[in-house]
């Protein structure tokens, strides 16, 4: 078998990084996100990213690392609310920002890694995302056109792997991640824990092997949260 | 006496009925769950990849892998299941989920909405506003019935970037409650809050609205 | 909660059903079909049915049954070799017959779940099934317009369920069962087992309960097997 | 000597690469898993939904819920993942399955497949094939040179409705393999079976082709 496992994430991304590029990062704020990939990413020095990821981290975690290193040409994303060097880089003009529909931008990962080049939905209909896009009307209701995506790279998080690429997601931290695994030309992954082959349920398996060309384990995941909301015991 | 949020809440609770999958938005609505008539179950969606959302953590049972929409700390309850963004999304838009209660800056007399973008301030994005209202069956929008300012808010259009055109099916603000029995409609104000006067709601009103109290 | 449970295939099917009405039916070939439901609807005597399933049956079992008793105007599918009653409809003049390409019929019941009222594939340009569509450049290369199916009821087979509606399915007998759980506008689902709340995996969910509006436990399951191929142990 | 179908389903398999996820078509294509190199490691897709497909079942180990496109019964392995139809044709349009080795009735020079419908016969339906030729990255076309009547099923232009156009990478026949760096580019003999000369090649092909063994 083609040996997937790498012994690092700088080891994992030898080979596939190159200025101007473009990288689908999963997760969802700060959740299942592939932190040590990021931080490789960040090391490499790589330019000129246009990433696509539903959020853009946080100053100091997440994507926001590449932001302050000015790694990023260009976000695609739904909310980038948390981020001051974000705004400012923005507002600056240093850095690109194109905002899609959070189901939106998920579609289009989809699309782009099932082999569809374009597809209609009611969303953003009649707002700034419709502009000059192709409107339609399918049994008398208007639909826009809103095109795949594809990435040169996938960054992904799981919580799960075999040697074979099997993936498995824990909880909420699945969000962006099967999907963007889908439609990188090469995909990444990082997780918590190497099992051996056969311990996956194969009914169980929420990326498959065949989407998931390298894989790391990652150490010391930080995991950090942005909102910690607790009740009181009973 | 207008409502308080807490009333709002109620108020936009009584629009539930047993077996909805509903999806709130992030501020006042999330106050919705809290007011759920004790006869009724529903179950909530998180659009980041959730069915089935539960009440905030105890300090033991915190799990960063578990998160709502709004990057809140949640739980889970026996009825959960986990899926992807884009198989969220496809709930969402396929028409699946019976309810949204959101918030809004500008609601219009057409069912515009606008919520997620004041010029002049820093743009943080759509999320998923613009899907939900696109593919919930029933938008309800849970809002002020003025601005800070005290300018109306429901209005002959919006003057704000759209989130979606001609989506929104019920008003719930301090004031009253406005509905439409359909698209084809305009909004009926259809509940006032006590000792609220039609009067005091036109005053407060721009948009056009029949009175069915 | 709204009850889910019904106690017969005929009772889950009560009011559901009228003349010249749409039917998604998962299964392939014969592995993974609502058998029960299959016989609970040549049972109602509902007529001049639309089916979207993959196959036909066989001819004394799948949907095989309501071709027998003629209760089925028009199927779409992709491959119905092993029906000698369907062939002797078809050719009659009795029945028609939409084919798709299999993906194509699974995409197009993705859409029809999702909201999306049409998308573009490379499948099938060039050939009869292109004809008449919509035909579209995305990066120097021509693809096709298919659109998005709904039906009024979808019948599908999982293994287990929860009384949410939560359901999983076993091997391949997955296949089309939890697309077209998505395209119903009701969808009643048959389990060989039903679990306690809380006894699946959240993780490990193939179809949310927000798809299955009834729910029904079979028994019996007969489970036919096509062409069962062997080796020798070792 | 033409070679055998065991031998044709040999040369075939010479064009796996290890690592490679590969779809077998029905009939002479399964026979291709038999003669996988020992060095290269290999993963079946199947398209009703399963990668990893194991050999067929001892009696003991038939389940019915575990078949292959073909509806055959077969087994699972360590590395078997099960997903539904929409995600395994996701999976093949969308161009991550690495090679398909399919049957053919017609072979058209520039590449064009017909294998689904015979006319005068009854249409059993196309299933898979137009979205495996579509999509997968290699397709190579294992089928006899010339049909039961003799006549050449490698021909100027397919006379059988159409399963793909300009699809067909590679064509291994018991008369020798015709190949094609790039869809710019016609087809090349690049091999012959033992025994068998250019001139018999010629004489039982309709398609142009270039001569490079």
């Amino acid at each position: 078998m083609a040996e997937k496992l790498f012994q690092s994430a700088q080891a994992a991304l030898d080979g596939l990084l190159f200025d101007g590029m473009t990288v689908m990062a999963g997760g969802f704020g700060l959740c299942g996100i592939p932190e040590h990939l990021i931080a490789a990413l960040r090391n490499s020095g790589v330019n000129d990213l246009t990433c696509i990821s539903n959020n853009a981290g946080v100053d100091d975690f997440g994507l926001g690392l590449l932001l302050q290193s000015r790694q990023i040409k260009k976000m695609i994303s739904s909310y980038v609310g948390e981020n001051k060097e974000f705004e400012r880089q923005y507002l600056g003009g240093e850095l690109e920002l194109e905002f899609n529909p959070q189901g939106t931008l998920a579609e289009r990962c989809r699309a782009g890694g099932a082999g569809i080049p374009g597809f209609y939905t009611k969303t953003g209909v009649g707002t700034v995302v419709a502009e000059g896009k192709d409107h339609r009307e399918f049994g008398g209701e208007t639909y826009i056109m809103e095109t795949g995506l594809v990435a040169d790279l996938s960054i992904v998080k799981a919580w799960k792997a075999d040697p074979y690429g099997n993936l498995v997601y824990r909880k909420t931290a699945r969000n962006f991640n099967p999907v963007m695994a889908t439609a990188g030309k090469v995909t990444v992954a990082e997780v918590e824990e190497l099992v051996e082959p056969g311990d996956l349920d194969a009914d169980c398996i929420h990326t498959p092997g065949i989407y998931v060309q390298r894989l790391i384990v990652g150490k010391n995941f930080e995991k950090r949260i942005e909102q910690r909301t607790v009740r009181e015991a009973a | 006496m207008p409502w308080t949020r807490d009333q709002m809440a109620a108020r936009a609770a009584e629009e539930l009925e047993d077996g909805f999958y509903v999806n709130l938005g992030i501020g006042m609505p999330t106050l919705v769950a809290n007011h759920v008539p004790e006869h009724i179950d529903i179950t909530l969606q998180s659009e980041n990849g959730m069915l089935g959302m539960g009440p905030y953590p105890t300090e033991d049972e915190v799990d960063p892998d578990l998160i709502n929409a709004g990057k809140q700390t949640i739980t889970q309850m026996r009825r959960t299941s986990y899926f992807g963004s884009d198989d969220s999304f496809a709930m969402i838009r396929g028409g699946h989920i019976d309810m949204s209660i959101l918030g809004a800056m500008e609601v219009a007399e057409n069912g515009d909405i606008a919520n997620w973008m004041i010029p002049g301030k820093m743009v943080k994005g759509m999320g998923g506003a613009m899907d939900l209202v696109a593919g919930v069956k029933k938008i309800v929008v849970l809002m002020d019935h003025t601005n800070k300012a005290g300018e109306p808010k429901f209005l002959k259009s919006c003057t704000l970037p759209l989130t979606g055109t001609d989506v929104v099916d019920m008003i719930v603000t301090d004031l009253g409650v406005f509905g439409r029995p359909d698209h084809d409609s305009g909004f009926r104000l259809i509940e006032l809050a006590p000792g609220v006067t039609v009067d005091e709601v036109r005053s407060k009103t721009e948009a056009a609205f029949e009175v069915a109290v």
